[in-house]
């Protein structure tokens, strides 16, 4: 479904994200993880267009989206979460969803009608915002959430895209414990119907080996092994890079 | 050939103008993130200072050492104001950049205005050495020697401020804080005061803009530094925010094509150009030649 | 790695878009009433004698004060239009100045040089700023923040250069171009029909705030509200930042260009005093007075500011003033001076501007209250 | 009330009269309004005989700042109106007299403009008049200084805008027009560096160099066209300005043949003495004489015309009398003032400079060609 | 012995999220103390409060001593003037600047700078002198970053995860300098790498919930894999290289 070829973002000299090749089967779950600065935000960055790739191509479906802006990748189905959680702060809750939800539907682009009178996009916000479990924060300003609950926003706005590959950039970072295994049910719940794949960056371990089907490790911007959780989990090299060895 | 040397050096005299005014503006943008309008008033009050000080101050003058002192207590004008709106108006703003950048808008329009009711709208004639009315002859052109007195003072300027960023403590602060004003503040260092120390710094050398340009014009007048300023913006941001030596290639290419557009050109066209310049240099490279990196 | 700050615009310190968040609190059912009850005061206006010494130099009434009145409210419906880029889009341009100067000049040169009937003058003025504000805004909004605000300014700069370099004599460079009036409908003529300018500068004022409002609270403000926040998100979601921006931008523009129209009218001509990069600083202190991104502000930071702007002049040549000494009374008699004085007390005490007075004191007025 | 009410004017014939001076108080044009106010109080006292009364009918002044903008000065003018003014004089910026003049015949009431220098305002429309000079009045004095012009060579040097186009039509037909070849160099009034400008014009090698420049940055232009060599090289005749800015010419000044409206010890007579005895620290300058007019003019239309602005129009065209410079008429066709104009010298150095008058041309000499009237 | 910092009650709020409820912990005139906790959880925010490196908006309550001074309310500069050496969880080295010239910004007024100390313990910094900080390996980043503060005297060390994104063998290398150092002057270090922590903490607080879950001897607290499963959600130090989690270059799976 997606595809990265020989993918690679340099600043200068270094090599940010090191050729990387990536394969997402519809349907599929491919965690990601590697240490802090490995390159996996900025893999992210490129497969959505924030970042132009300096090599390489990212297809979807076969289609080449690699010199398309950001909107037409979102518009072919591309959706994403970010790691520090970027919501509308001035926005109440509900609007961010709806302004969501009307950006996937279209007619964003009507100077004269008026928003809050269309009941589908509300609609379809609150049950995006059901889903994750916000509804009852509908009328608090995002800006105001707990970190946790803009996390969850965060979610909602992404499954409000309906996207066919959904990239989730660290979801668990800063949510407390308790909510951890809400949230997994609701991200597990995301790849549960309709074949879509998902692409996740995390560093909880338990979540990724309880989420993934396959892993992929980022080490130096460059994909160090992308296998089964138990191949890659015995991986030596691995082992030494990301989980680290004992002294 | 004579033309094409005296439109070179009196075009440098010009970008040497714009240095100088533009010079303070980037290093105030690139610590302390504020894009100080109120940077003609530091330039007005060094050139009425000046204009002030030849003729009441004793010893200062319009001539030799007098002007000198006038000079000296021009610049020592313009960096007291600059210290005292950077204390008294920037700092209890301290990073709410937006507000900052009004502040220095209003304080544009009161400043301006204040010199206006102080000496009134017209322009006063400069005191200034004779010899800077005269010209020098090189390579057959006639050039005017206030122009040369610009080009070597923003030299000495560009220099000075060059020194100072790499080899001294404060330039090193001030670097630094360019990148991360937080830690800087970790290893132990008062950042407010190098903020204080940059406005002074970029009210010194305005206001030894306003003072050259005072020469240079041969008046002084309240809305100089306005008319002046639009152009150093010019010259910031072509350079990229935050970078000095960014500021003299930007304030040279400036200088240099309005000269040349508005001899072989119709006129008005210079000014046209440069606005052009900045439009296609934002567009390639919209943070400019230098970009925002360290200052030196 | 360190981070390397790049050179953005903070967002301005905006309020929520009223129109997308319920209102809450007592004020609830009272506040659409408000403008109302400002637009019945607006339109019996004209019909008072009432005499309010010190503000007006004369009755309500009279002409003086209606012209008066109506410059502010033009400025009033043109800071609202640059509220819809600043405050609602956070986008900071310093040449909103450009399109408004388009629109005075453009009517001017089609009635006064080509003698066109007002309305075909006005419309092809309008529809001639619009483009331009496109035109314009499809260039500088390929650069973001600072150098936006740069490129904005630098294109008015050029605005100002070529209305005074004069080109054909269509500008009347720095003397600039009076209204040949010979053409236009006697009522919009002659002092006696100040009232008629006013009725126009309300109906302006009230088309923009429509205007204002209704795109707010439109899918397209949605978007526009989310841009000043996050654009890069906006992105994400599908949605092109630089089309919503542009117009946001555009539309902004087209409504500077309608206000250049009625302010032509009123002042009977155009100077290049409206091209100068100070109006759009101005048109900054008055969203910035009145308060970035809601209602009400930005219309009254408007009109407050061109209120003062006018009558400062005649405060400082008052003899109250003169009687001062020197010390003050020279600084007090420059506008400006009081002016900028004005603003930088307003952005250290009134942070939200105006806007944020009304729920201050309804803060003071509930701690104030005993509690039950 | 209704909207459609305006105050009018008493038609009482011991109401005072009130005449509303619209100019710059402050601004970039605040000094030429306060000579112009001082010269318009002297001149008011010299026409009343020092009653400030016209018959029985005292003459009331309300003065309103511009600031130099018209948009102000439109705002006051109908605010006068409004409140039954018949007769507004001022406006210092051109700008200001050519934007209130349409609202005065819009109004039907008398407008003497002050001094703003375009050409525009002559021939405005049947309701304005001016009590100054304007630049035609300059070029012609300019003239003077060549003699023969055929076959002469002159070059303008004026800046970007309409004061600088008013100027380069008016040598083109004057000077031009008796055989010179003109031409033109231009320069952005915006501009600081003049060296290009300055190189220009010794290219062009001319007979005689008008230069048109007003502003800030006129100082910085006369010391490069010094330094170029232009000046010593040809005929440069430029208007003089206010005693203020004499100084600024520096060493330039005497180099310089100055055309000039007026300056003190250009004249005298009974008006001139009159005028140095009211105006404060007893020196005339360039727009007392613009101010005193002004006053001349407005008692004359009050004494024939009542508060009637058209008999007041009819009593002022073709109107001759003794100004401050000398004779001044009102053309009738399109209510020029016809005036002396100067040839000046500056001599001094520092800050210490006298002008002494060369020679001087009566009304008619320096009268501009008379336009249709526009409205 | 008198702790040499005594932080009580400690609370922070930024932007409405309450991140600390209330911490109260010592640390010993000698020796490392760990702060421990899973990601999160505010360590960096506790030693960021210490220092006076709040964000703005945040809003710190409770008391910071150092001896008898009241940390709080003074200017971060200040503390940092008079002996409290911190570094931060980023590194922040001056990128645009040289090595030399970062180590020369954090010479500190009125002291003689401890080169040949810095030098002895990472040669590497004196070789690379005249290299910009920015084309550092993150390794020789970080050993910049310590360099920098162990120029001075300090009365109390803050060290924000120094190991964090370093090879395993910079990760003993680092762990043997901050031994040396502890030798002189306490450290507060937080620490996810639990093999560092077993070698260096003696005493160990562990925050959970905004909150202080357990403190005490750290090496005891290694040892009950029963407490360390339930505090840091690990079994122990010895266990399989996963389960030692936050590894040697992680330092974010700590459930
Ligand atoms: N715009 C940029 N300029 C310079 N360096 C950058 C830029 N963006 C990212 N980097 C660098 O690229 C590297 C990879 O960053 P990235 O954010 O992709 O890491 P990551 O794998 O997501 O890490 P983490 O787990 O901490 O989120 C880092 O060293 C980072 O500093
Ligand atoms: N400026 C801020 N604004 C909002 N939330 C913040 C801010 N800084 C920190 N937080 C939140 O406070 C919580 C504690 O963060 P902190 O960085 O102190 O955790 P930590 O224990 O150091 O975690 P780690 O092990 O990942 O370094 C996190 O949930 C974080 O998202
Ligand atoms: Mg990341
Ligand atoms: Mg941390």
């Amino acid at each position: 479904m997606l595809a990265t070829r020989g993918l690679t973002w340099r600043i200068g000299e270094v090599a940010i994200v090191d050729s990387v090749y990536l394969d997402l089967a519809p349907g599929e779950f491919l965690g990601v993880i590697g240490p802090n600065g490995a390159g996996k935000t900025s893999l992210f960055n490129l497969i959505t267009g924030l970042r132009r790739a300096t090599e390489g191509r990212v297809t979807l479906d076969g289609q080449d989206i690699s010199s398309l802006p950001p909107h037409r990748r979102a518009r072919l189905g591309l959706g994403r979460t970010f790691q520090a959680s970027s919501v509308f702060g001035s926005l109440s809750v509900r609007e961010n969803v709806r302004l969501a939800v009307q950006a996937h539907r279209g007619g964003s682009m009507k100077l004269w009608r008026r928003a809050a009178a269309d009941r589908e996009v509300a609609a379809a916000a609150d049950a995006a915002l059901e889903r994750v479990g916000l509804a009852h924060r509908g009328a608090a300003l995002a800006g105001t959430l707990a970190h946790g609950e803009k996390r969850k926003l965060e979610i909602a706005l992404l499954l409000a895209g309906e996207p066919r590959v959904m990239l989730l950039d660290e979801p668990m970072a800063g949510v407390s414990a308790e909510d951890v295994p809400e949230l997994v049910t609701v991200i597990r719940s995301l790849t549960g119907d309709s074949g879509r794949s998902v692409l996740m960056v995390e560093h909880h371990m338990d979540v990724i080996l309880e989420l993934a089907d396959r892993i992929a490790v980022m080490h130096h911007g460059a994909l160090l092994a992308c296998d089964t959780p138990e191949t890659v989990m015995a991986n030596p090299t691995v082992q030494e890079a990301y989980l680290g060895e004992s002294l | 050939m004579d033309t094409i040397v005296l439109l070179t050096l009196t075009g440098l005299g010009l970008a040497a103008l714009y240095f100088l005014v533009a010079s303070g503006l980037s290093l105030v943008f690139g610590l302390a993130d504020v894009l100080n309008f109120a940077h003609g008033l530091f330039l007005g009050v060094g050139a009425y200072a000046t204009w002030w000080a030849a003729g009441n101050l004793p010893g200062a003058g319009g001539d030799g050492f007098g002007f000198l002192v006038a000079v000296a207590f021009g610049v020592a004008a313009g960096t007291l104001v600059a210290v005292l709106v950077e204390l008294v108006l920037i700092r209890p703003l301290y990073s709410r950049t937006i507000e900052q950048v009004l502040v220095t808008v209003g304080l544009s329009l009161a400043g301006v205005a204040l010199l206006q009711a102080t000496w009134g709208a017209d322009a006063r004639p400069f005191p200034r050495p004779d010899w800077t009315r005269q010209v020098t002859g090189i390579l057959g052109a006639q050039v005017p020697n206030g122009g040369l007195l610009l080009i070597v003072a923003a030299v000495v300027v560009l220099g000075a401020i060059l020194a100072f960023l790499r080899w001294t403590r404060y330039g090193l602060v001030i670097r630094a804080g360019v990148e991360n004003r937080e830690m800087v503040t970790a290893l132990g260092i008062d950042v407010r005061k190098a903020f204080t120390l940059v406005f002074a710094i970029g009210g010194a050398a305005a206001a030894l803009a306003g003072a050259l340009g005072g020469v240079y014009f041969g008046t002084v007048s309240p809305g100089q530094g306005g008319s002046l300023l639009i152009f150093a913006f010019i010259v910031v941001v072509i350079g990229g925010m935050g970078s000095v030596v960014g500021s003299a290639y930007a304030a040279v290419a400036v200088g240099l094509l309005q000269q040349f557009v508005n001899y072989y050109g119709t006129s008005g066209l210079g000014d046209i150009c440069v606005v052009a310049l900045l439009a296609v240099v934002l567009l390639l490279r919209p943070q400019g030649i230098a970009g925002k990196v360290a200052t030196a | 790695m360190t981070e390397v700050k790049s050179p953005e615009v903070p967002a301005p310190p905006a309020a929520v878009p009223a129109e997308l968040t319920p209102d809450t609190g007592r004020w609830h059912r009272v506040r659409p009433f408000l403008p109302l009850v400002a637009l019945v005061v607006a339109l019996i206006l004209p019909y008072s004698t009432v005499h309010l010494p010190g503000i007006f130099e004369g009755p309500l009434n009279s002409p003086g004060t209606l012209q008066l009145l109506a410059v502010c409210l033009v400025f009033g419906g043109l800071a609202a239009g640059y509220d819809l880029l600043f405050g609602r889009t956070g986008m900071l341009s310093f040449g909103h100045a450009l399109y408004f100067a388009a629109g005075v000049y453009g009517t001017d040169i089609l009635v006064t040089k080509a003698g066109l009937p007002l309305w075909q003058a006005a419309l092809l003025t309008i529809t001639g700023g619009t483009i331009l504000a496109a035109l314009l805004g499809a260039v500088a909004l390929r650069t973001v923040g600072i150098a936006f605000a740069m490129v904005t300014l630098a294109f008015a700069q050029v605005g100002a250069i070529l209305v005074a370099r004069d080109f054909g004599g269509l500008t009347g460079g720095e003397e600039g171009l009076p209204l040949d009036v010979s053409g236009l409908p006697p009522a919009l003529v002659g002092v006696a029909n100040t009232v008629n300018l006013y009725w126009l500068a309300l109906a302006y004022l009230v088309v923009v705030i429509f205007v204002v409002h209704r795109v707010s609270g439109s899918p397209t403000g949605r978007v526009l509200a989310g841009l000043r926040d996050d654009e890069r998100r906006i992105g994400v979601l599908g949605l092109d930042p630089y089309r919503f921006k542009l117009v946001a931008f555009t539309l902004a523009g087209g409504l500077a260009a309608a206000g250049g129209v009625v302010y032509c009218l009123i002042v009977g001509g155009a100077s290049p005093h409206i091209t100068s990069s100070e109006l759009t600083l101005s048109l900054l202190v008055m969203v910035v007075l009145g308060g970035p991104g809601t209602r009400w502000g930005p219309v009254l930071g408007g009109i407050l500011y061109m209120y003062l702007d006018h009558r400062l002049v005649a405060f400082g040549t008052s003899d109250a003033v003169d009687a001062l000494p020197a010390i003050l009374s020279r600084p007090l008699s420059q506008p400006l001076f009081v002016l900028g004085t004005v603003f930088i007390l307003a952005v250290y005490f009134f942070p939200g501007g105006l806007a944020s007075l009304a729920p201050r004191l309804t803060h003071l007025r509930n701690t104030l209250r005993p509690r039950p | 009330g209704s909207p459609q009410d305006t105050a009018s004017g008493g038609g009482d014939s011991t109401a005072p009269v009130k005449v509303g001076l619209v100019y710059s108080q402050s601004g970039a044009l605040a000094s030429y309004g306060k000579q112009y106010i001082e010269g318009f109080k002297a001149g008011l006292d010299f026409a009343t005989k020092g009653t400030n009364k016209v018959g029985d009918r005292s003459i009331e002044i309300t003065e309103v700042d511009d600031a130099g903008d018209p948009a102000k000065a439109v705002s006051a003018a109908k605010d006068l109106i409004g409140k039954g003014h018949k007769i507004i004089a001022g406006s210092t910026a051109s700008g200001v007299a050519l934007q209130v003049a349409p609202i005065a015949a819009q109004n039907k009431v008398l407008f003497i403009s002050g001094p703003a220098a375009t050409d525009a305002v002559t021939g405005a429309n049947k309701y304005t008049f001016r009590s100054g000079r304007q630049s035609y009045q300059d070029v012609l004095t300019a003239k003077s200084f060549i003699g023969d012009p055929a076959g002469k060579k002159v070059v303008v040097f004026a800046q970007d805008g309409a004061f600088g186009d008013a100027n380069e039509a008016a040598v083109k037909t004057v000077i031009g027009g008796a055989g010179a070849t003109v031409s033109s160099v231009r320069a952005p009034a915006s501009a600081t560096e003049f060296t290009p400008f300055a190189s220009q014009i010794k290219a062009a090698k001319p007979d005689l160099l008008f230069v048109a420049w007003a502003g800030t940055t006129a100082p910085a232009m006369w010391q490069t066209l010094d330094q170029q060599g232009v000046l010593s090289s040809t005929t440069v005749v430029t208007g003089l300005d206010i005693r203020a800015s004499w100084p600024t010419f520096g060493a330039a000044g005497s180099k310089i043949s100055f055309l000039s409206h007026y300056f003190d010890g250009a004249s005298d007579n009974e008006a001139t003495k009159a005028a140095k005895a009211k105006i404060p620290g007893g020196t005339l300058d360039l727009f007392h004489p613009d101010g005193f007019a002004a006053a001349q003019m407005v008692v004359r239309a009050v004494q024939e015309g009542g508060d009637d602005v058209e008999k007041m129009v009819t009593a002022l065209e073709g109107w001759s009398f003794d100004g401050v410079k000398g004779k001044m008429t009102i053309r009738a066709e399109d209510h020029a003032l016809l005036q002396p104009m100067f040839q000046a010298k500056l001599t001094g150095s520092g800050t210490t400079f006298t002008a002494t008058a060369q020679k001087s041309l009566t009304g008619d000499e320096s009268a501009p060609p008379a336009v249709a009237m526009k409205g | 012995m008198e702790p040499v910092l005594n932080v009580e009650n400690l609370s922070v709020r930024i932007a409405g999220l309450h991140i600390l409820q209330g911490v109260s912990f010592t640390v010993a005139p000698t020796g490392v103390t760990v702060l421990l906790g899973r990601n999160g959880v505010g360590k960096t925010t506790t030693l960021r409060a210490i220092v006076g490196l709040t964000p703005r908006g945040g809003e710190v309550r409770g008391t910071v001593r150092m001896g008898a001074q009241s940390l709080l309310a003074r200017p971060t500069h200040r503390l940092v003037r008079g002996g409290l050496g911190y570094v931060p969880e980023d590194r922040c080295v001056f990128a645009g600047l040289t090595v030399a010239e970062n180590l020369r910004l954090a010479e500190r007024r009125g002291t003689t700078p401890a080169y040949d100390k810095v030098y002895a313990l990472f040669p590497e910094l004196d070789r690379r002198g005249r290299q910009r900080a920015g084309s550092l390996s993150g390794g020789q980043q970080q050993m910049l970053a310590i360099g920098r503060v162990l120029l001075n005297d300090n009365r109390l060390l803050l060290v924000d995860e120094p190991t964090k994104g370093l090879a395993p063998k910079v990760v003993t290398e680092v762990a043997e300098v901050l031994e040396r150092v502890a030798e002189s002057v306490p450290v507060l270090l937080v620490e996810q790498n639990l093999a560092v922590v077993r070698r260096l903490a003696r005493d160990a607080v562990v925050l959970a919930a905004g909150q202080v879950a357990w403190a005490g001897d750290a090496q005891q607290l290694l040892l009950e894999t029963a407490l360390t499963k339930s505090l840091l959600g690990v079994g122990s130090a010895e266990g399989h290289a996963s389960a030692a989690s936050g590894g040697a270059t992680g330092g974010k799976d700590a459930h």
